[in-house]
């Protein structure tokens, strides 16, 4: 049988050894009701070739980024991977090996994970980074949770531009204990968060505030002014970062006053997968390391002196501290943390910078094309990166839908996310749009809507 | 067969900051036909960073350095493909290659969260079914794959019963739970809003009603059960514990993370339990990745289901979809719909082995569980003896203790063997516990010599324990001083700072 | 950088075939909806080995065996991610990622070589163009890509010689090559039919004219020069000699594996050559495989052209084709065309770099191979100091025998430092040859250490020479007994011999 | 630049080390009338992602097995390679590594060719295999010049029904040695080398015979009748397998009296990368060892007496012997016989023996389904394996053009390589080549013979 190697013979061997004579006198330690006699109900093993065969039909009858023009964003980014990471996290000691908690033997996941954390501090302006949470939107719930426990108060703020299913999964998290979860509108004229929504939500319960940066419209936020505002008051400012490639060309949240930096990690080396496994980053303050969810890599030494890492700072976590816990995260996303430390080191500051400025660039030129397109118009007046909104002489959907039909997925029609913009897309542009891919598509969107109004 | 622990060549490697060069190039991305604006022409300065502004040290290397970087730090694991590998409760068996292949199609890697469903029927259909095996599998009504990882699915499965009993106008506050029980249930239960009772496992290793009457009352949202336990026992009261429990109108929580030893066998589903977490990442192969991603379903009885997290899949007529009107569900517990690619490994597992195959790997779990079991108990105290264990067994160091050898010492003498150690030190419940969990996919022999290997280290304890309390001899580093990473922090690279070696 | 060699974990694992247990199954495939016939229901006994025929102890093991068995294999190997390498002649620089997924694409990995020209135009013109683009790199007016390494279109270079020679009626039975040449280059040489004439290479460790005309006359058909030569050095008067040649009817064969340094610097086209063969799994990136593939493409004048193996690519308006109507070919040299996979990473190579790359390249293989030369001439002799040498230079163990450590300690010594050694005692016309070729791929720190590391080897060998006789140390295994191989021959394992471990 | 890390300061440093001010004074020491000083006329370098996309339109622009029903054998076979062996092969410490000169640092791919050669031997049951010639064709050549060599006689036969392009091969490697090769027919009845043609076509400088075995025509020889022939007279019969997965089936050509046994490895977890890189096997007898091509792996021990490999019977080959060396050969298909390895490794014997059971039975299947359309009959009578001749009422290339274009390769015309068999087709039917397929392809058949008849 595959992947269970013992013949009929060894399996003799063993019963004799275990001293009974056959496998169901071993179960007889087990209640007889509880044992299930039936066969399971699903369909027939199948060889490998034939398992490859069926896969590929099903992953065929998806119609994939490989295959389409896309401009979908919205917390998942198609970005070009080079062939390094795949290469290298192919490596067996890395895939196949567990947490690394014997650290004797797992000293290559440590250091990995221990330069993960110092390029996600390098690259927030934070001081420390845990070693990975499960995606953006709950390193979020994380962060908010623990807001609260370092603020003490339990009142949570919301930016309304923050990304919808962030929102929705700090509430997820954060029901159950009662904290007081409020959403703070955004400017309809700039589509950044509003700073005197801000001014007017707080009182002397709240713990933080979680923005996006860029927002889920793309817009850039006034990171300094709102943390000024916050500081005042002890609230800590919890930026969350659904695009990480703009941690490149963005002044840091760090050096903008963020108190906690979360967000998605995907855009470093990890492909799009439907969704996951991503993984959530978080970047603190050194003095709310005991408050940190989440593992973490420290240097120490061994026993004749020489450097080393291991895990640390376990007493935060749940397989110690149990219900006191900081976290019950235990399994964590660490692949996927290794991708984007080979990611991030095979293209290197200068690559990365310049990544973002080529992002920065194609996006202002769909951007600016779309704008002449008649009828189409931004949607905000915020600055942005990869990522934006326009508005739409027509419902959104409508105008997707005809757009699916000549072969470009054209972004996400923000209606069914909020009322107020049924007319309005958001898009994003990265490395994998060309230039005749974005000419074809705003000439495509020209003509639609011709033919629409 | 001889395979045996040497020592041999390893490069140590400075840290990947330390490897940089100003303007040293590694793979950089091109403009391409759109012209370059200036990021100042687009967004005002103060939100730019500066220009030259070095990110604090961030690396600039060759694409032939990074590869050989991350190389030799993959020279330093120990992973599966390495060796055996019996770390109790993480099922670290073999991870199919195929399923690399598989996960890695065009058609799954490349997909967007956000694509219309006409496009991702695939992918649907695919979720689907694996949703319908695992219920199947474990004899639950619902399920949904969305829990990025065991603790997760525990939260998950833990907000719905609190949903069940809100929207019942029920207010129940505690969840017991055994001293045996992993770390994440109390941690989970306590996320969830319920306070933690702890319950101690009987004299045989497994809860008794007794025990669970005694803490039991109307205040009891739930009870979270391990099935097998984390003493790789079966808990064989869990029916009469379900009944009391539902008696008193509340839920059955079962911590299936170690189901590797049920399929076909026994189903969670048919003994009382109303919740269940499983570990895809564990039973269903996915690799763990020296870390993750893992991936933790959560079942639950139809009573249940609609409380499950919001988007469901489900089918209508002969197409998938994505469906969010759930108004009683909990809601969303990631940006996504969780860790896609463990569940097409999952799915690809499941549909290799069949209902023949997945029986066997249980079966054949159990078997090499025993044998390692019956190979150890004339030379290890084992606390819980009972027949059959179920994926694994815990043994005390009790006996070594004589000798001033403790678990930590053998597990890290049996790397010198060319092992990785077990679990270590839980359940708290066995004095300086030895979890062992060899699995299914490893073959007699290798079993046969590390029953011997651990004889011998026995015997070094009894010879000579100093060889074993200075153990690590093999690995590139000696024994770690794990307290001294938490007294004198060092958590990331800092430019200035020399780095002693 | 601290990069730094110490002991570690590594396990040795016995043959396959003594991890096999009879039944023990591995990928089964399955016969699908065809039905199974009993073979003898097809094909006479007689041709049919017998149903239990166990195939002299043909291996039975389980997928995670063959898995584990050689990922640990390959854990007692080196290559060019683990470490520098710098192996003289061999070129093995860092071989780009990328290249392997794109000769993994299903459109080239899964073309049948049958396939009508229609099904593989993309295979054509990435042949035709890599071809145009070798010619371009070397200055040659046609090229042929079937070679499957270099040997072989050494052999494939002479024959279309004799098979010039021989249409002309012309009976030239010598080939005259430098006793710096490597041993593939008089092995062709005999293969084709030509007789070897060995010249000595001049006191400048290149070939003279003179010493070249005291052995030419009109039975030479060819000289073989390899520029640049095995010293590393760049044969100056190719010129001239080729001059000398031609007049005598001969032509000039050049042995291009050492193009790493020429590229975009000097085309051997341009110097009077004839025929050219150069190393694709060398110059162009391609990895070696521990022992190939490689792929050797011959270049040739035009007047040649006619000689070259069948088929060849040609271009026919938009499309390409194999055409075989070449009369006067020297025929095929292989089933197919050479090694496809081989060209593909080959082409990418190229057209990643474009003509400032491939010229950057060269470039920084030269300044790496004079940095070592520099570094190390002060402690090792160097019996030709030429300033520039060229892809490496060749150091002599003269001064280090005189405390009795030999080349041969060196390397092994090496290898305890985390270096691959050097190629050693070739050319032969330096006394115990220690021939480094750095490569371009390298980073400086990694030439400063291996300069450091190479000094203080110098210094043991002074102070205590005994570690550096009895190297290597950190190797699985100890210094290997090279003469009981041949003395005592085992190429095999056999099923009743128990091994001795 | 990519692959060249020196940057301009380190370029600097290296130039004043050297003694020299820029890089054209290094290069003074090359004469000037030979330096290069255009710029190279090849196309501009392109960013990884550019290229990818490149390179991905080329592969596009074939239309390859994965897409297409095809029936083409005839020396490269299209099986189901298990993953197993892409992912081990493409351990680095395999690929990136050399041959293995420094046994020290080497014993992985070491030991890894010692069981490639006990693999070979054990499928041929022949005595000792080497560690690789380039491919079939060309082994088959390296082995008739070692039957010259051993014999000292220089006449070679070459079976009509060898396949064609080994046999162009062999006269390649050999037509400067001046060696007699001659042809004899293959019976027309059977597709079998005529055994008649074989006695008269000896003389005593024949060195050797080589037959296909199953042959191009897929027939399986009578080796035992003709090694009975041959021995007699001191000739050595060399057996060229093109389709090794028939050793798993066939009785071994060493059971046969085969003296060489080459062939091409392909089959054995190669893909088919439009004819290479493959690899080429050689399995002899012991006693002819010091003449075999190629290198060889040994079994040996380290100076503290563990066993240990090491390449060894240098002496045969060019490095030491130069030009008397036994074949010319160094670079081999070192990569290509470790993906064999794994691959046999991985089926296993009852695995190998079933899928070889399996292509019989498939084939078998086609070749019934082809005989019951009206007008096609088998070209010939001997048993075959996977492959297989029939006969077509109407020119063999017409039947192929019009079956491409409905989606089907059918197999290799065979006129092009006999002229008297204008009409007849080579077929192979592999685990690839499913019932459906299969079916369908009949019918298409039929429908075509219909129509064009
Ligand atoms: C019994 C048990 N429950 C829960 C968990 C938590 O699962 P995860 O690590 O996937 O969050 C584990 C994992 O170690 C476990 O062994
Ligand atoms: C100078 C030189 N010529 C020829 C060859 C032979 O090339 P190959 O090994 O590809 O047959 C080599 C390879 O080592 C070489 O260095």
């Amino acid at each position: 049988m595959p992947y269970a190697p013992l013949t009929d013979k060894e399996r003799e061997k063993i019963l004799t050894r275990i001293g009974v004579t056959d496998f169901a006198a071993l179960l007889e330690g087990l209640p007889r009701w509880l044992r299930f006699n039936g066969d399971l109900k699903i369909r027939p093993g199948m060889s490998e070739q034939d398992l490859l065969g069926h896969f590929k039909d099903l992953a065929g009858s998806n119609r994939a980024l490989d295959s389409i023009v896309s401009f979908l964003g919205a917390g998942a980014y198609n970005h070009y991977i080079p062939a390094t990471v795949d290469s290298l996290i192919s490596r067996s000691e890395f895939f196949t090996s567990y947490t690394p908690y014997q650290p004797e033997i797992s000293q290559g996941t440590l250091q990995a994970v221990f330069e993960y954390q110092t390029l996600i501090a390098q690259l927030t302006a934070m001081d420390i980074s845990n070693a990975s949470l499960y995606d953006g939107a709950s390193a979020a719930a994380e962060a908010a949770a623990m807001a609260v426990r370092v603020t003490k108060r339990r009142g949570v703020l919301l930016s309304g531009a923050l990304h919808p299913a962030y929102r929705q999964t700090i509430r997820t998290y954060l029901q159950a204990s009662h904290d007081k979860i409020q959403e703070v509108p955004f400017c309809t004229e700039t589509g950044a968060t509003a700073v005197e929504g801000v001014r007017s939500a707080i009182t002397d319960e709240t713990a933080c505030l979680v923005v996006g940066h860029p927002n889920f419209f793309g817009s850039i936020e006034e990171l300094e002014e709102l943390s000024g505002i916050l500081h005042e008051r002890g609230i800590l400012l919890i930026v969350a970062v659904t695009e990480p490639l703009s941690l490149a060309l963005l002044k840091p949240p760090g050096a903008c006053g963020a108190d906690i930096v979360v967000g998605e990690g995907q855009s470093f080396g990890n492909s799009l997968n439907y969704g996951g496994p991503y993984f959530g980053f978080m970047a603190i303050r050194e003095k709310h390391l005991r408050q940190m969810p989440g593992r973490v890599v420290g240097k120490t030494r061994d026993s004749e002196g020489r450097s080393a890492y291991c895990l640390t700072f376990a007493t935060r976590e749940q397989h110690i501290r149990r219900e006191r816990a900081t976290s019950n995260i235990c399994t964590n996303q660490g692949l996927a943390t290794l991708a984007a430390g080979i990611y991030l080191t095979s293209l290197g500051r200068s690559g990365l910078k310049k990544l973002a400025r080529i992002n920065l660039s194609r996006a202002a030129y769909l951007k600016k094309k779309l704008e002449s397109v008649c009828g189409v118009r931004p949607a905000f007046s915020a600055p942005t990166f990869n990522e934006f909104a326009v508005k739409l002489p027509v419902e959104a959907n409508k105008v997707l839908c005809a757009l699916r039909k000549k072969g470009f997925i054209g972004g996400l029609a923000l209606g069914k996310y909020y009322e107020g913009l049924p007319d309005s897309i958001l898009l994003c542009v990265t490395e994998m749009n060309s230039r005749a891919d974005m000419d074809s598509f705003s000439a495509a969107l020209k003509e639609m809507l011709k033919e629409l109004g | 067969m001889k395979e045996r622990a040497v020592k041999g060549l390893k490069i140590k490697e400075s840290l990947i900051f330390e490897r940089s060069a100003p303007d040293r190039r590694g793979i950089e991305p091109s403009y391409g036909a759109v012209p370059a604006i200036p990021p100042a022409d687009l967004i005002p300065k103060r939100f730019l960073r500066s220009p030259d502004d070095t990110m604090e040290g961030f690396p600039e290397v060759s694409e032939g350095d990074v590869v050989r970087h991350y190389t030799r730090l993959s020279q330093w694991n120990f992973g599966v493909d390495t060796g055996f590998y019996p770390l109790g409760s993480c099922t670290m068996k073999y991870n199919p290659r195929i399923n690399e292949s598989i996960a890695r199609l065009p058609g799954f890697k490349d997909l967007h969260p956000m694509q219309d469903e006409e496009y991702t029927q695939g992918a649907l259909r695919l979720m689907f079914e694996l949703a319908e095996d695992l219920s199947e599998i474990t004899g639950m009504g619902a399920m949904t794959l969305q829990p990025a990882a065991g603790a997760q699915g525990e939260l998950c499965g833990l907000l719905a019963i609190a949903a069940y009993f809100k929207e019942r106008g029920i207010n129940k506050k505690r969840v017991i739970i055994p001293d045996t029980a992993h770390g994440t249930n109390p941690a989970s239960a306590h996320i969830a809003g319920f306070d933690v009772t702890p319950v101690k496992v009987g004299p045989e290793g497994i809860l008794t009603l007794s025990s669970v009457l005694d803490v039991l009352d109307d205040d009891v949202a739930a009870i979270m059960l391990t099935n097998p336990n984390t003493l790789g026992l079966f808990e064989s009261h869990i029916k009469e514990i379900a009944d009391a429990l539902h008696e008193r109108g509340g839920l059955m929580y079962c911590d299936g993370a170690n189901l590797n030893a049920l399929m076909g066998i026994s189903r969670l589903g048919d003994m009382g339990v109303d919740v269940i977490h499983i570990n895809l990442h564990k039973t269903f192969s996915s690799p763990h990745g020296g870390g993750g991603p893992g991936s933790g379903p959560v079942g639950v009885i139809k009573a249940l289901e609609p409380y499950l997290p919001v988007p469901r899949i489900v089918k209508k007529g002969d197409t998938f979809a994505l469906d969010s009107e759930y108004p009683l569900s909990i809601g969303r517990l990631g940006a996504f719909y969780g860790n896609f690619a463990v569940m097409v490994r999952a799915y690809a597992y499941i549909r290799r082995l069949g209902p023949e195959g997945l029986k066997r790997v249980s079966e054949t779990a159990i078997l090499n569980a025993n044998y390692i079991r019956a190979g150890l108990k004339e030379r290890f105290e084992l606390p819980f003896d009972h027949v059959p264990c179920m994926h694994e067994c815990v043994f005390s160091d009790k006996r070594q203790n004589e000798h001033g050898v403790s678990t930590l010492d053998m597990a890290k003498r049996l790397m010198d063997y060319g092992y990785h150690p077990p679990t270590i030190y839980f359940p708290t419940v066995v004095h300086g516990a030895m979890m062992i969990e060899p699995t299914e996919t490893e073959s007699l022999e290798t079993l046969d010599n590390f029953i011997k290997t651990m004889i011998s280290i026995a015997d070094e304890a009894e010879s000579e324990p100093e060889i074993i309390k200075n153990a690590p001899h093999n690995t590139i580093v000696g024994r770690i001083d794990e307290a001294r990473a938490a007294r004198k922090p060092c958590l990331r690279w800092t430019e200035p700072k020399e780095e002693s070696s």
